[in-house]
């Protein structure tokens, strides 16, 4: 079974965590994963730095351009991941942007993540029709699970159409935006995830966008089985004179 | 083989719409919709009576006598420049505006490089009263001054973009990203035939009336509606699409795309797409791009802004790769050179973009029966201050 | 009583030709042909072709929808701005550089205020391979530095008046003595309908394309030829001209002539010719000028380059005399705001002369009914700098 | 008989002197006019400034513009002029652009003129025909002589209409030019002036423009009964450091 599936099993809020490979410095990727197991996280999702993140924000930008200038691409992470399965047993999922897998080869790059021991991805501008028609033989081929991501704006319909293509969980936007725009939640966002919990989909959700502390993260696993932290943490990376990995941790739950 | 779209989205294997999710109720909704309100007498009533009295079409098709003397053949300038605000580029803002009237949007957002787009979005915005936001990268705000100030006056906000190569693939991954956070109200006025289905088509259909009022304009100067070659300059490819929409499927007509070489095709800094890039993903949409061997995208170059994009259409890549359209390449210094020879010639100064069309006249030769009809998608107003230093006017 | 010119080159007690004998021969050959010339089947075809496909006539007649609401009356916009180069000055030199090939002249001169009759010019010097010299202020030259660019590019030779107020007076002074000085080779293209006689006739019936359309796209739009009024900015008169032509003598056809009062009528910096002036001798033409009571003429202001001019044409004087025009003074205050009304009610930047037009809506009422031409003479382009400083919006 | 005619009839080749009025000092009008006459001038042409003299070169427009900065007005120089046939004898000009002329009144002008011994007028931009048909009365009311002007350019036709109204001289502009343009006389003019000579006019022929100095009043006088010096004399007043009217006079013959 799909680490990510037995991950989910578990009976607690899952806390996931988002950072891009390569960045502070391109060799810190491994290290950051190792110190993220180490704290407690649940599960990591490595970005695959991308050019052109047009569904992220200033920070995940910012990482990004960073990483690539750092030197980091697809083959890179890939040597550096190699041997992560000998110390690491959370689920890693990679998330990156469709053009860079697409350039590697698809098939390529699914069975290189199969190889190391990747159990998922996310890859945001691969829409769910293309991925249904196209690679979705590929993607299972090799055991990853292909994550779909729902907004406010999704229409019941569809959001049954994702959650029955989905073989894992549902990652769910917290409000229409990209990475890093909101903070803390309103009215309406607790509303929406009330909304879905209530559809009793077939694959838990785990809320993304705006999670950066105890408080949003606590609001969102009230109704989710867990939630993403990206920019917080690399803010926490950038930023923090306490660059410490488990003490931001800790302050998430 | 067609070079129009399939119902799936697609110029052959390039196009659909590879959106995150939160841009897919924007996106599915103008999919399922455009067509249909293209189609409304009501719209066609309103879309007509603005190209007409407010544009300013029928744009002449123009005989450039001196020019035709000069290189011996029979050119015809279509001339997009005469239109209001100068370009091509309100063709589609006219269709857009109306089209997110329709969809009861009233926030419009819009990317532009040369400013052309964002000026010809600013218009119609003003023209509705709606709220507009441009987002343009920050060299081509210094580069194309007299069009930000002119977005100014009409009343919209103009946001750099400071990211990347600050042009226009940055402004338009800005824009892409102030739509996915504002997913309700907003349409997203996209200025040429990229980005996500159903973009690229309906863009292509507002820019279609050039090529309708060629054939007809042809048919009056020359008793024929069918020119032997249609030249326009390529960026994202509106110009071209809508100079060539409605001879796509008559092989007849030979349809010719100028891209910009920059420096050169070799030298690292140009914007020559079809021939430096690969298939991939930019935008929303499977096409042609410049990028790395890992998949990143390049940063482009020209001295012209409006085509300094990585990418170019679905529809041009297919062009291009299924060898309807004949591709060039035209450097800085060429296109430059044929800009101030129609000035001299014809007393007429063309956007730097149209210049690297009319560069095309030095490289190719062409037969003196031969009628070429070149696209003058725009005017050069914009680039004054480029021309005169490159030339040392001042 | 006729408001056209009669025999003897006068409207009314204005017009004439008060030239140096050295001009004699020029102006005389002119007089003696110029009806002939434009009468010839050849020179129609030339003109009207040149009109349609190379300046785009003919220019809309928009009906403004939200400036309309706003003023409560229907008022229609003349789109002289989506002319090539940007103003109605072009109708004008196409036709004489028409007149000037065929009386054999291959040098060409011109004065300039706002710039766009010394663009106008340069371009068909351009289309027909003509040597081109424009007078121009050194104000001018500052404050309409676009156009100063476009020339340049067009291969105009640019040359500062430095005397005087340094504006469009003494360009046309420049002018007059550089045709003194070549009497043989040059034709001397005057911009507007002053000068001496043929001039003013002469270039108001090459402007007079603009009523004749009005005319047919009212009969379209309004199922009547006739407007309630017909506004048009009054510097030397000649998009007023054109816009009045066949009304003229038409009095149900009320019509509103717009003139600069800089910073007042009576703070003694304005153009306010008609209100201001008195009857004497400018340019070679009896009319109304601003002058002291000894009759030097007065250096007059207006933050409109095009306005700045203490005369106006004779046919402008006799209508104003004969009571047959209204004439309204606006300032440059008013004239901006206006201007700026415009780019967001409509999305039309207009030349700030055009906006002197547009003015007039704050000052006089018009009835619900009414229908109002407005002869929105230019695009504003050339006036972004004056614009954005004047409003801050940098 | 008017003092013109009376000088036409000499038997010599008449100088005449052009000066504005006003300029460099608004007295100095008096004073060069005095000078003139002393320094044995035939004839001169009192300029009226005119702000916008444009059958004038740079030298004569900065002069008018600087007589009417110092505060020279038609009013003004009438004033300056009243007693001057207390002492001047040779014939006087008035020469002016025609605006100022209709402004102060067409018949007052000739009145006052008349009134106090001016014996013509030279008006560049009042044509022949103008003249003919609307003041040759009142001209000829205060036995005033219009001069009018010919250039290369004329027609001989137009000669000699010119000729059969012109009741004094015929002022022969030397080449089609502003006044202060050319620099000497070449072939073409040296023809012109003995084409015109050899037309035996009933008026004598007075050459203008581009005489500066002794060179060009003899070139221009072995056609014509005179010259007249303009531009010349005014730079003579502007710039030589030894500004003496004789000194300048004696230099051209
Ligand atoms: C005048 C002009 N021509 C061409 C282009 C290129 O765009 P497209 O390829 O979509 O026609 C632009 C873009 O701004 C433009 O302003
Ligand atoms: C746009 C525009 N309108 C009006 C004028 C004034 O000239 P006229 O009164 O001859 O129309 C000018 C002169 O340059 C102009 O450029």
């Amino acid at each position: 079974m799909n680490r990510i599936n037995q991950k989910l099993k578990e009976n607690k809020k899952l806390l996931s965590i988002y950072f891009t490979a390569g960045y502070p410095n391109l060799d810190d990727t491994v290290t950051i994963i190792k110190d993220l197991e180490k704290s407690g996280v649940d599960m990591i999702e490595i970005g695959l730095p991308f050019s052109d993140p047009l569904a992220d924000g200033p920070t995940i930008q910012v990482s990004s351009a960073q990483a690539l200038k750092n030197g980091m691409t697809t083959e890179a992470l890939f040597k550096q991941l190699k041997d992560i399965r000998k110390s690491v047993k959370i689920p890693l999922i990679i998330m990156g942007y469709f053009n860079p897998i697409l350039q590697f080869g698809v098939e390529a790059f699914c069975k290189t993540c199969a190889d190391i021991g990747i159990d998922g991805l996310i890859i945001p501008d691969l829409p769910v029709d293309v991925y249904n028609d196209n690679y979705k033989a590929i993607f299972e081929k090799h055991g990853l699970i292909n994550v779909f991501l729902i907004t406010p704006q999704t229409s019941v319909e569809r959001i049954h159409f994702i959650d029955s293509i989905s073989k894992g969980f549902i990652y769910m936007v917290s409000s229409a935006s990209v990475t890093g725009s909101s903070s803390g939640f309103g009215d309406e966002q607790t509303k929406y995830f009330k909304r879905i919990a209530d559809m009793n989909l077939n694959n838990p959700q785990i809320i993304g966008f705006g999670i950066s502390d105890n408080e949003t993260f606590t609001t969102a696993t009230k109704h989710a089985k867990g939630a993403i932290i990206g920019s917080a943490f690399i803010k926490h990376l950038t930023n923090e004179s306490d660059k410490s990995i488990s003490n931001f941790v800790k302050s998430i739950r | 083989m067609t070079y129009n779209i399939n119902e799936k989205g697609y110029y052959g294997t390039f196009g659909g719409a590879y959106i995150p999710e939160m841009l897919y109720p924007n996106v599915e909704e103008l999919r399922q919709n455009y067509l249909k309100v293209m189609a409304e007498p009501d719209f066609q009533k309103e879309f007509n009576a603005l190209l007409k009295d407010y544009v300013g079409r029928p744009s002449p098709l123009y005989f450039a006598k001196r020019l035709s003397e000069t290189y011996h053949t029979k050119i015809y300038l279509k001339r997009e420049d005469l239109n209001h605000t100068g370009a091509h580029k309100i063709n589609n803002t006219i269709g857009q505006i109306l089209m997110a009237k329709r969809l009861g949007k009233h926030r419009i957002i819009a990317e532009t490089g040369a400013g052309q787009h964002g000026v010809a979005t600013a218009t119609v915005c003003a023209l509705m009263g709606l709220e507009c936001i441009v987002y343009m990268g920050e060299i081509d705000i210094a580069r194309q001054a007299p069009n930000v100030a002119r977005m100014k006056m009409l009343g919209a906000t103009v946001v750099p973009a400071k990211s990347g190569s600050r042009t226009l693939k940055d402004a338009t991954n800005e824009a892409i990203r102030d739509w996915i956070n504002n997913p309700v109200n907003t349409h997203y006025i996209i200025g040429s035939v990229v980005g996500p289905h159903p973009y690229p088509d309906m863009v292509a259909r507002f820019q279609a009336v050039v090529s309708e009022e060629i054939q007809w304009q042809l048919k009056e100067q020359e008793n024929t509606t069918k020119p032997d070659y249609v030249v326009a300059c390529v960026g994202g490819g509106s110009n071209a699409a809508g100079a060539y929409y409605h001879f796509l499927e008559d092989t007849d007509v030979k349809l010719i795309a100028v891209e910009a070489a920059g420096h050169g095709v070799e030298s690292g800094e140009s914007a020559a797409t079809s021939v430096l890039g690969k298939e991939g993903i930019i935008h929303g949409s499977k096409t042609l791009l410049m990028q790395t061997q890992d998949g990143q995208i390049t940063e482009p170059y020209s001295i012209s802004a409006g085509l300094d994009y990585p990418g170019v259409g679905p529809m041009h890549a297919h062009l291009y790769k299924s060898d309807r359209a004949e591709f060039i390449a035209i450097t800085d210094d060429d296109a430059m050179k044929a800009g101030l020879k129609l000035c001299k010639l014809e007393g007429i100064i063309p956007a730097i973009e149209s210049s690297h069309a009319l560069a095309i006249f030095e490289q190719k030769t062409f037969k003196p029966s031969d009628i070429v009809v070149v696209s003058l998608s725009g005017r050069g107003d914009k680039d004054l201050d480029t021309y005169i230093k490159y030339f040392d006017l001042s």
